[in-house]
């Protein structure tokens, strides 16, 4: 199982990090890591170099920190994997759309509704939005102010 | 109207305007569009001449056929020249194939 | 009478087609758009078909309108697009240069229409007009008896033209799918 | 003067273009009709149905439609090309019915070079194409017109190899002699494979699916035409209407025996009434044609064309020549 | 390529605008073209003119008043949409389903998924030139639709699942219908094989054209039929079993070359192994309920994450759910198949033919609103 | 020889398709006449929200608890009502949906506490205006129970 030896891999590249592993498939994640913003390039390397795919990047908008979170996946049963990074609401992460072509869309499409920019990204048009939009939809601040909660108070 | 000197005048009205194209024009194809209308004019004359000289009915008209073969071909040289031209220098100016000299 | 009538018929043919040739040959020259200069071609080799009509030869005419309008014109026309002289900016023509032509040609025609004008044309001994003379028949048979070489060569010579033509402009094309 | 040939004739000749004027617009409009009603049923609904019986009139009030629209030019457009260019379409179609042999002597102009003159005159069709094309000032619109000038280059080649087939075999370029000597056996029988290659040729001649590509709308929204509205697009439309009739009555004419029955036998019909009868079949099956296949790609067009369809038609040439030389 | 790069930046290269109104973009998708001659130099996909907020909205709405949204992201298969958001939220809320509505809910998803696909058939048919398929595909989708119609209520976007169940009990005409339908379609994928499949103009137009090689497509994320076209037989049913997909015998169709003719032969037979899962479930559709009793109507999951993924028409759909306690959720992502499989084209559609690149549009079977949101 | 056998096995496959084509043009159509011939509604079909009348009272259940009005994701829905007396339920006095927003969820009539909502069987439903999109239920209600009534009226004559 490929699933096993990247946990493997990515146990031993990040030992501080803390690694969520979900037998039951309850949250339809394998397991999941976090890793610092730094770390990301690494992690995306080594899921690329396992064959796995990026099946999605998105954000969370929390009242303290942005949280990037990045599914791969690979053609196994029951391997998806979730890397996940908290990103300060000034930070700006690395773009791993070197790595995974497909990123460029992706982190344009982060970028169009969080106004996260990824460094090395360098076709950061508006994608979804209209060319001149300055603004970012899923902020919570954005349109009608609903909850805006800090982590902890979901992720405990 | 229709006689030999009226056609002999438009022959020579169509060569002098192919001349005039030919003479002033830097479009290499709008320089070829004037070398039909020279040989179109000579066309005309030898179907004039065959129609109100010539004891011979297909001798005329046989030449005339066979520029129009000639044409054919020169068109397709001289479109094929054009374009490889166009190719090697993007430009289909008669300036930009004196480049080609020496 | 409607002899008369025909003829005044005829008579406004002819001056019509004279006016489409030479407005055609005008077009063809004078504008700087290059498919105005095509399809005035077109326009003046479709006239000269006509003057092929009144001068008894149908055949002529066709293979005028095929050949020529059909096959020729077309060639330019695809010439013109593919290598796309429409986009590009049009340079003046030099003042010298067009000075030079019209004089140069202005001369020619002069010349020949004195000479035109002046020399008695006679008939060739034994002419006479014969419309059922002027036939397809009396042609093919002309182009494979007594113009047999020329006809030959003539084929050779497009034959070549083509192979050459294929070979200069070159079919491969640049970017593979 | 050449009385001969302008003379006499001049008058029939005009009598005949009045009459062709009618019957090509009402044939047009027909023609159009037809095609709705085939599509529909191939397509299992029922096509016009609410203007006149079985919708007959729908054609006609569209027409009245396009007649009543205004006219729209594109603001870069080349004016003068962009209204000549749909009148320019509709001479040359006109000019093919002068020849065409509806019965025995049902001809306005029997010529001995008819074939000739019908074959000249469609090239005009492609310079048409090509004027409104490069007229309209749009990007589709030229490629389109590009797309149609190749084709047209291509297509033209096995069509008259097809046609020199048969007129080798008459001896003749007139459609009467042509007609006349399919008394009993048809040419489609003896010219299998010029028949195909003419029919398939013609099809591409006239821009019919599958071979519409200057007009492909899913790759090219509408074509040479797509800037056309109004009367300039409804002159596009019945030209192409009128075109593929006059290439279906000249099929009829040259591999289907014209005004002939089948075989000799006349069954008492009219000679017309057949020329129209097998006209209006090779019609029908263009269009039956049309609403099965996909369409060809620009490519794989001009592949065909010069890999399949000249080779076999001079192949079937030379055999011809041949064994009409050994006869 | 080195000649290619000699030819960008002269006067042969034109752009050209690819929509957003255009007869084969099916939805308003803007391709930037620059073309030489008819050969495409590069290609820029604009997307986002349907753009309507949905991930926003899910975030303002609670959970039940998000379920509409479901099915009008990706309208031609709003069934597997909604299945999915239901299958999140029940995931997320820990809500049992009946038996018998994961069979009806397998059904009719099933039977979606194959109007889908018909439609992709039909307009894969007319994007090159082919316009009868078209009707006969719309004609045997219009019996999907009524069926549809009888259990749901509606043809397009049909809201038909609900947390813990389905909204409405099928009944035996539903199972007529349906088996009508199945026994319909026999005779019809011989029809299609004669006038589509086997057809030599559409080989031509299709063979070696677009192709997606395995290593792009991962790259990309390429997922659904687009993926199993290069010949990985990746499918979300059968790696991720949700429902009672692990109880029905089925085929997951694979391609070898990963070109357009393969993603066709794939959605082709795809329709087919459906119509084996379709035939199978009515066959132990179990007897019972079709509605948990106990969900409230103000439905609150505890705090917490969902990733739910699923097989939609077009591949892997995912919904990214986080639960803040409250009755809507705090974050609503959508993961849609046909973002990856446009995103590819930026690299496939460079050094093909105009002709082609409707060809290779039309065979990755995009929805655009779907990728707008 | 594979040059030809690609030309026959082309040819003989567009052949088959147009088999397909001409075998369809001798069977019965499958489109109806829209406007002249309808096609019945299917029984769950659900057209837009009307107000469902009671046999025994005659008219709706409507209690203006506003749980509709609430539960609309789109805002369809504007209910008004009065207090006509001290104590007891308020009355409806405006029942307004702007269907031209309505994505048709039934979120509604599933909440209705009264069930007094019921998909109608409404499907031609073309408006000119925005203004022509706003049904008002109420009015609806009078004049479905005048038609009603009109009927029993007729049955009645006719018994």
């Amino acid at each position: 199982m490929k699933i096993n030896d990247i946990e493997a891999r990515m146990h031993s590249k990040f030992p501080e990090s803390p690694l969520n592993r979900d037998d039951t498939g309850g949250t339809g994640v394998q397991w999941s890591i976090a890793v610092p913003i730094s770390g990301i390039r690494d992690a995306a390397t080594e899921f690329d170099a396992a064959g796995f795919f990026l099946e999605s990047i998105t954000a969370l908008d929390f009242e303290d920190t942005f949280e990037l979170v990045y599914h791969f996946n690979c053609y196994e049963p029951g391997s998806r994997a979730s890397v996940r990074m908290l990103c300060g609401h000034d930070e700006v992460p690395p773009s791993i759309c070197d790595i995974f072509r497909g990123a460029v869309w992706l982190e344009r499409e982060v970028h169009d509704f969080f106004g996260i920019k990824f460094s090395g990204n360098a076709d950061m048009r508006p994608l979804l939005l209209p060319e001149d939009a300055d603004y970012h939809p899923l902020r919570k601040t954005f349109g009608k102010v609903g909850a805006y909660h800090k982590r902890e108070v979901i992720y405990g | 109207m229709n006689c030999l000197s009226t056609y002999l005048i438009i022959s020579a009205l169509l060569f002098s305007l192919g001349l005039l194209g030919i003479l002033q024009r830097r479009n290499l194809i709008g320089m070829l569009i004037s070398v039909e209308l020279l040989l179109n004019a000579a066309n005309l004359n030898f179907m004039a001449y065959n129609r109100f000289l010539v004891s011979d009915p297909v001798t005329g008209q046989v030449i005339t056929l066979f520029v129009m073969g000639l044409a054919a071909a020169e068109a397709a040289i001289g479109l094929s020249i054009i374009l490889a031209l166009y190719r090697k220098m993007h430009s289909i100016n008669i300036e930009a194939a004196q480049k080609m000299k020496g | 009478m409607e002899t008369s009538g025909l003829n005044f018929i005829l008579q406004a043919a002819f001056w019509v087609t004279v006016a489409l040739t030479v407005a055609g040959a005008s077009i063809a020259v004078f504008p700087r758009n290059i498919l105005y200069n095509v399809l005035g071609l077109a326009l003046a080799l479709t006239g000269i078909a006509g003057f092929y009509l009144f001068l008894g030869s149908l055949f002529v005419a066709l293979m005028q309108l095929l050949i020529y309008v059909g096959a020729i014109c077309i060639a330019i026309v695809f010439a013109i697009m593919l290598s796309r002289p429409l986009h590009m900016e049009a340079l003046p023509r030099p003042r010298a240069k067009v000075w030079l032509g019209i004089l140069g040609s202005a001369v020619f025609f002069i010349g020949a229409v004195s000479v035109a004008l002046k020399t008695k044309w006679l008939p060739a001994a034994g002419h006479v007009y014969n419309s059922s003379q002027w036939s397809v028949q009396n042609i093919g048979n002309a182009l494979l008896t007594r113009y047999e070489l020329v006809f030959e060569v003539i084929s050779l010579v497009l034959l070549v033209a083509i192979i050459g033509a294929v070979i200069t402009a070159g079919f491969s094309r640049r970017i593979s799918s | 003067m050449s009385e001969g040939l302008l003379g006499s004739e001049l008058f029939r000749l005009i009598l005949g273009l009045v009459i062709v004027l009618a019957f090509s617009q009402l044939n047009a409009l027909f023609l159009v009709w037809l095609e709705r009603k085939v599509s529909g049923h191939i397509q299992l609904r029922p096509g016009p149905m609410e203007v006149g019986p079985h919708g007959l009139l729908q054609t006609i009030i569209d027409g009245v439609k396009l007649v009543g629209k205004e006219l729209i030019m594109p603001l870069k457009a080349d004016r003068k090309l962009f209204f000549l260019a749909p009148v320019l379409v509709f001479t040359p179609v006109l000019v093919g019915f002068l020849v065409l042999p509806f019965g025995p002597g049902l001809i306005i102009h029997d010529m001995n070079v008819g074939v000739l003159l019908v074959f000249a005159f469609s090239t005009i069709t492609v310079l048409a194409i090509l004027t409104g094309g490069w007229a309209s000032n749009n990007k589709y619109a030229l490629l389109g017109a590009v797309r149609s000038v190749a084709q047209n280059v291509a297509y033209e080649i096995p069509l008259l190899l097809a046609v020199m087939s048969v007129v080798l075999m008459v001896h003749s370029l007139s459609f009467s002699q042509i007609v006349a000597s399919q008394k009993t056996v048809w040419f489609v029988f003896i010219q299998p494979l010029a028949c195909l290659i003419y029919l398939i040729a013609a099809t591409a001649e006239t821009n019919r699916a599958p071979f519409d590509i200057p007009e492909a709308e899913s790759e090219l929204v509408a074509g040479f035409h797509t800037e056309y509205g109004g009367m300039g697009f409804g002159l596009f439309f019945l030209a192409e209407y009128t075109n593929m009739f006059i290439v279906c009555a000249v099929a009829t004419s040259l591999f289907f025996g014209g005004w002939n029955g089948p075989f000799g036998i006349s069954l008492g019909i009219p000679g017309v009434f057949w020329f129209l009868i097998k006209t209006y079949f090779l019609i029908f099956v263009i269009m039956w044609v049309r609403w099965t296949f996909p369409r060809v790609r620009f490519d794989q067009l001009m592949n065909f064309s010069w890999k399949v369809l000249i080779p076999l038609s001079l192949v079937n040439l030379v055999i011809t020549a041949i064994v009409v030389k050994i006869i | 390529m080195d000649e290619l790069e000699k030819i960008e930046g002269n006067e042969r290269v034109y752009s050209l605008n690819l929509g957003p109104q255009h007869p084969s973009t099916h939805g308003v998708l803007r391709i930037l073209l620059d073309l030489d001659g008819e050969y495409i130099v590069k290609a820029d996909p604009v997307i986002g003119y349907g753009h309507r907020g949905h991930e926003k909205m899910g975030e303002n709405r609670q959970y039940k008043q998000f379920l509409p949204n479901t099915s009008r992201m990706d309208y031609l298969s709003g069934m597997l949409y909604n299945h999915g958001f239901v299958l999140a939220v029940e995931k997320l809320a820990g809500i049992k389903v009946p038996e018998r509505a994961k069979y009806i809910r397998v059904i009719a998803s099933e039977l979606n998924r194959i109007s889908s696909h018909l439609l992709w058939f039909g307009t894969y048919l007319l994007d090159l030139g082919g316009i009868t398929p078209f009707l006969y595909a719309f004609d045997d989708r219009e019996q999907i639709l009524d069926i549809l119609d009888a259990i749901s209520g509606s043809r397009l976007t049909y809201s038909y699942c609900r947390f813990g169940g389905v909204s409405r009990d099928v009944d035996m005409k539903f199972i007529e219908m349906t088996r009508a339908f199945l026994k319909r379609m026999e005779a019809r994928w011989v029809d299609y094989e004669d006038l589509v499949t086997k057809n030599v103009i559409f080989i031509h137009r299709t063979r070696d054209v677009g192709v997606i090689s395995l290593e792009l497509a991962r790259q990309y994320g390429v997922t659904g039929p687009n993926l199993r076209a290069c010949g990985v037989a990746f499918d979300v049913r059968r790696s991720e079993p949700y429902e009672v997909y692990d109880r029905f015998d089925f085929e997951i169709p694979t391609g070898s070359k990963g070109d357009a003719l393969d993603r066709y032969v794939v959605r082709f037979r795809e329709m087919q192994q459906s119509c084996r899962i379709i035939d199978q479930a009515l066959e132990h559709l179990p007897e019972g309920e079709i509605m948990t009793p106990k969900v409230p109507q103000k439905l609150s999951p505890p705090k917490g994450e969902v990733y739910t993924a699923f097989e939609s028409a077009r591949g892997l759909t995912a919904y990214y759910l986080v639960s803040d306690g409250s009755p809507g959720p705090y974050r609503c992502h959508i993961r849609v198949p046909s973002f990856g499989n446009l995103n590819v084209l930026n690299d496939v559609l460079p050094g093909t033919l105009v002709a082609d690149a409707i060809a290779i549009l039309g065979s990755v079977d995009l929805v655009i609103p779907e990728i707008d949101r | 020889m594979g040059y030809f056998k690609d030309i026959f096995n082309g040819g003989l496959s567009l052949i088959e398709g147009m088999g397909v084509t001409a075998r369809r043009l001798f069977r019965p159509l499958v489109t109806v006449q829209y406007p002249r011939k309808k096609i019945p509604l299917s029984s769950a079909y659900r057209g837009h929200i009307e107000l469902k009348i009671f046999g025994e009272s005659g008219t709706h259940k409507c209690i203006v608890c506003l749980n509709c009005e609430k539960t609309c994701p789109s805002g369809v829905i504007r209910v008004q009502g009065e207090k006509l007396k001290e104590k007891g339920p308020k009355t409806l006095t405006s029942y307004v949906i702007d269907f031209s927003r309505c994505s048709l969820c039934g979120l509604c009539v599933e909440i209705c506490p009264t069930s007094t909502l019921k998909y109608s069987r409404e499907y031609e439903l073309v408006g000119e205006t925005w203004a022509d999109c706003k049904i008002d239920l109420l009015a609806r209600l009078a004049r479905q129970v005048e038609e009603m009534e009109a009927e029993k009226k007729t049955q009645g004559i006719a018994a």
